[in-house]
């Protein structure tokens, strides 16, 4: 049990972060903030793949002429790390776009809170 | 609702220390991603790579290599993704610009 | 929201600051092959260096530095030249992507790591540019701006 | 040159529009459309070309960069793929044909041209989505497929922004779950590789992180796809967004999500695994029939028509999910089937809304009435057809799927589905009747009365043609049905399931 705790200490930061993300998703009504509840969503997933890469005693995934190739040990897992740059970018982009239509709703609206939006779309004739 | 709402969050958390009950410890070096080969006998990617990323990609940088090589149709993919989000911008908030250009 | 308190500081230091900061975002692309680093990172480091004058000194004067109007279509440009190089292997008759049909130089063998260079200066120009585009354009979405 | 890359063909021309469309578009904006229609016409040929190549050499994979599969991405062009991507693309085709002047008609001339880039970019994502064999790859497609709805959704009218938010934040969620889903498989499998994961899984067996991974993944698909308790993102959605954008995601957004569904369930997992190991299929199928009802129930309680049509998808996409959750070859015929038809019909109903909103300005039923039906009397009697085909008359093809789903049900002899199809075959005739009641029978209110002395006003050809080819369809491919199950679709029934007519 000791053994399978601190183990995986890791991971169990990654999840309470996971949780935080989701958490800030579901119950915020402020919308900016459920951008950021998205975002924390986001990073914790990327961390999560990041420390599913790790060796002990391992270098970057940078050849080291010293060190050479042979030996898979020394060099930490490089397609995790490969992966998770195309998902942060995928991250950036969808906060991108997530501001973008927070700003529309804004200016249509001048609102960012659910509730009080809610209301002014049942009120809104259109 | 709000009583929902936790519930879902603590049935994913409950679902996440679930998962973690078969992860390999952290940084084990032996674990099934770090082998050689996977449990069905057929070769891992990541030691490959680890091996021949410079006699293959002819680059040292192995996260390089598999970013813009092996996987290289990912990145193709990516850079896609930002253009979306570019493009969506352009769509929903250039207005004013746009409009000042032309007159 | 624009205020036109010129700060002499941010002024200079920024000025200082940023050509450096674009020097670092190309040679990040262009030493990726031998550390951290590579297109999109530095491509965001061009962006950040083009953003911190349109910050600093407002966006009306960043425009000498990079026109707003280029954005959309250097990004595309950058996304043209990674899909250009992998549709160039595919008409040398390789699988899309496989540099090693792309005759890049005659004198050297090592096709692929051209092939990634070339696939990275794509990446950093879309992704500098995307960045660039979605800042001018988030900031002329402010109301009344 | 073509044969060998035709599998990879279809993403790769609609994003060389995408890039083509900004960039020569910078002068001559009419450009924009001409392009996307050249595209889109040159991906659907490929892609019906590609069903013969599948039918002649049977499954096609295609390497990106020439790596072979654990190292590189592969596309697979097997028959279900082929059969998908067809369609897909082919409904595009129509669709687009119609969108010339309904995107003339929402937006402003600005933005049309990232308007289409936008649109081929989903096109590029949807097509990537059901040809990859790399789950990471698939992630990165569903995500450029997502962004880009988001977006086409946001240019409606004026609630459509948070329309686009809501599905944006959900859709995220989704796509989170999906990613998560695959570091789960990851971390214990080392393989990213659809063919791979399927020679790999038998030997790591049920491990918890397996399984919270394919629950991941379901929940993710189940978001995009709109399945029962995750569609809360899809009515606004539908409603506000511009016809053009409703009338190409409302029949092929949701199906991608469906197809990511049928791919991991029984071609990564395997039947045994999802039934028998893990019950996931038959939480579908239950989740899915809850669908069926409340999607036709409340179909029946509104007033706009775009909205009806969008209560009647989370319907029938439910019809697809219980095929699926009935794990069995009949259930799986009629679900593809079914994505095929309901791509169909639900496209030739949104083009209908489209041409009301066009010529009358609104899509509302209570204010449809025989006036309307006098002035537009093609559109109308595309409407019928596409109704009669929902509802699952014979001859149309709405029948034939339904017929394959409820030969499922009894071969499971699970009654209270079998139950579940005809009473919503029943409540799909109440909310589609009660239109075209209005249609035929009503007569013409006041305020018609005036206009109605104008006579007959449909809509423009390039509006109408496609709405007619594909009211027609309905009937045509409801005749050939036999052909394409007993020639096509019989042969992607993955191992396990596999099934001969008698």
């Amino acid at each position: 049990m000791h053994d399978f705790l601190v183990g995986h200490y890791f991971y169990w930061f990654i999840f309470l972060l996971m949780t935080i993300g989701l958490a800030g998703i579901i119950l915020k009504r402020n919308l900016i903030k459920k951008v950021i509840g998205m975002s924390i969503l986001q990073v914790a997933i990327i961390l999560f793949f990041v420390a599913s890469a790790s060796k002990w005693d391992a270098t970057v995934p940078i050849l080291d002429p010293a060190l050479g190739a042979a030996d898979v040990t020394k060099y930490i897992n490089p397609l995790p790390h490969c992966l998770m740059l195309t998902a942060i970018v995928v991250g950036v982009a969808t906060s991108g776009v997530a501001f973008a239509l927070i700003i529309m709703i804004w200016r249509r609206f001048r609102t960012l809170d659910e509730n009080e939006l809610l209301e002014k779309l049942k009120n809104d004739p259109d | 609702m709000k009583a929902a709402n936790v519930l879902v969050l603590v049935a994913f958390c409950g679902l996440l220390i679930y998962a973690a009950t078969g992860f390999p410890n952290r940084g084990d070096a032996l674990s099934v991603t770090n082998r050689e080969t996977s449990p069905a006998g057929t070769p891992n990617a990541p030691a490959h790579y680890i091996r021949r990323a410079k006699e293959e990609a002819h680059t040292d940088n192995m996260v390089t290599a598999i970013l813009a090589d092996y996987r290289g149709y990912d990145t193709l993919g990516e850079e896609t993704v930002i253009l979306t989000a570019g493009l969506i911008c352009y769509l929903l908030l250039r207005r004013e610009r746009s409009g000042h250009e032309k007159e | 929201m624009r205020r036109n308190e010129n700060n002499p500081i941010i002024d200079l230091i920024s000025s200082l600051v940023a050509p450096f900061i674009m020097l670092f975002g190309l040679y990040v692309i262009f030493h990726g092959h031998y550390s951290p680093g590579g297109g999109f990172q530095g491509g965001t480091l061009l962006a950040a260096s083009v953003i911190l004058l349109r910050l600093s000194l407002g966006s009306d004067l960043g425009q000498g530095q990079f026109p707003s109007r280029l954005g959309t279509p250097l990004a595309s440009l950058g996304v043209l030249i990674y899909y250009g190089t992998g549709l160039a292997a595919l008409l040398l008759g390789g699988a899309f992507l496989n540099y090693a049909f792309i005759p890049f130089s005659v004198l050297t063998p090592l096709r692929r790591s051209w092939g990634i260079l070339s696939v990275e200066i794509g990446v950093g120009l879309a992704v500098m540019a995307v960045l660039v585009a979605i800042y001018d354009d988030l900031l002329e979405g402010e109301p009344d701006a | 040159m073509i044969p060998t890359n035709a599998p990879a063909l279809a993403p790769l021309i609609f994003l060389l529009a995408a890039l083509i469309i900004p960039l020569a578009a910078l002068r001559i904006r009419r450009l924009a459309y001409v392009l996307a229609m050249a595209a889109a016409a040159a991906a659907a040929a490929v892609s019906v070309g590609n069903i013969f190549r599948v039918l002649e050499s049977g499954t096609v994979h295609y390497r990106f960069g020439g790596w072979p599969p654990p190292l590189g991405i592969e596309y697979v062009l097997d028959p279900l793929s082929a059969f998908i991507t067809a369609v897909i693309n082919l409904t595009a085709l129509v669709v687009l044909v119609h969108a010339r002047l309904t995107v003339a008609a929402d937006l402003p001339e600005r933005k049309h041209v990232p308007y289409y880039a936008l649109v081929m970019l989903m096109m590029s994502g949807f097509n990537g989505i059901v040809l990859t064999g790399d789950f990471f790859n698939l992630y990165v497609f569903l995500e450029i497929a997502s962004l880009s709805l988001y977006g086409l959704i946001a240019v409606g009218d004026r609630k459509s922004p948070v329309a686009a938010f809501r599905y944006l934040v959900i859709g995220m969620v989704g796509g989170g779950f999906y990613l998560l889903g695959v570091g789960f498989l990851y971390i214990n499998s080392g393989s990213l590789n659809m063919a791979d994961l399927k020679a790999i899984l038998p030997a790591v067996g049920a491990r918890p992180e397996i399984i919270v991974a394919l629950c991941f993944m379901v929940l993710g698909f189940g978001i995009k796809m709109a399945l029962f308790p995750l569609h809360g993102w899809l009515p606004d959605a539908y409603t506000y967004a511009p016809t053009a954008t409703s009338s190409l995601m409302a029949p092929i957004g949701t199906k991608i999500g469906a197809y990511g569904l049928l791919r991991v369930l029984f071609f990564v997992f395997g039947v045994n695994f999802v039934t028998r190991t893990v019950p996931l299929a038959q939480v579908i199928s239950w989740l899915a029939a809850a669908g069926i009802l409340y999607g036709s129930i409340m179909a029946m309680a509104q007033d706009e028509l775009k909205r009806m049509l969008a209560f009647s998808s989370i319907a029938q996409v439910g019809y697809i999910g219980l095929g699926i959750g009935l794990a069995n070859p009949l259930g799986l015929l009629g679900a593809v089937l079914h994505v095929l038809n309901h791509g169909l019909m639900k496209a030739c109903l949104f083009l209908v809304a489209g041409n009301f909103r066009m010529r009358l300005g609104h899509s509302r039923i209570r204010a449809l009435d025989s006036g309307a039906r006098r002035r537009m009397p093609w559109t109308s009697a595309a409407f019928t057809l596409a109704a009669l085909s929902m509802i699952g008359l014979p001859p149309t093809v709405g029948f034939f799927s339904k017929w394959y789903l409820a030969l499922g049900t009894i071969r499971n002899r699970s009654w209270i589905f079998l139950a579940v199809i005809l009473a919503s075959s029943l409540l799909n005739a109440v909310y589609f009747f009660r239109v075209i009641e209005r249609l035929y029978l009503r007569p013409a209110m006041q305020d018609n009365e005036a206009r109605e002395t104008e006579g007959r006003s449909e809509v423009a050809p390039s509006m109408l043609l496609p709405t007619l080819v594909l009211a027609l369809s309905l009937v045509v491919i409801g005749l050939l049905n036999v052909v394409i199950v007993k020639g096509l679709l019989v042969r992607f029934l993955p191992p396990g399931l596999e099934f001969a007519f008698p």
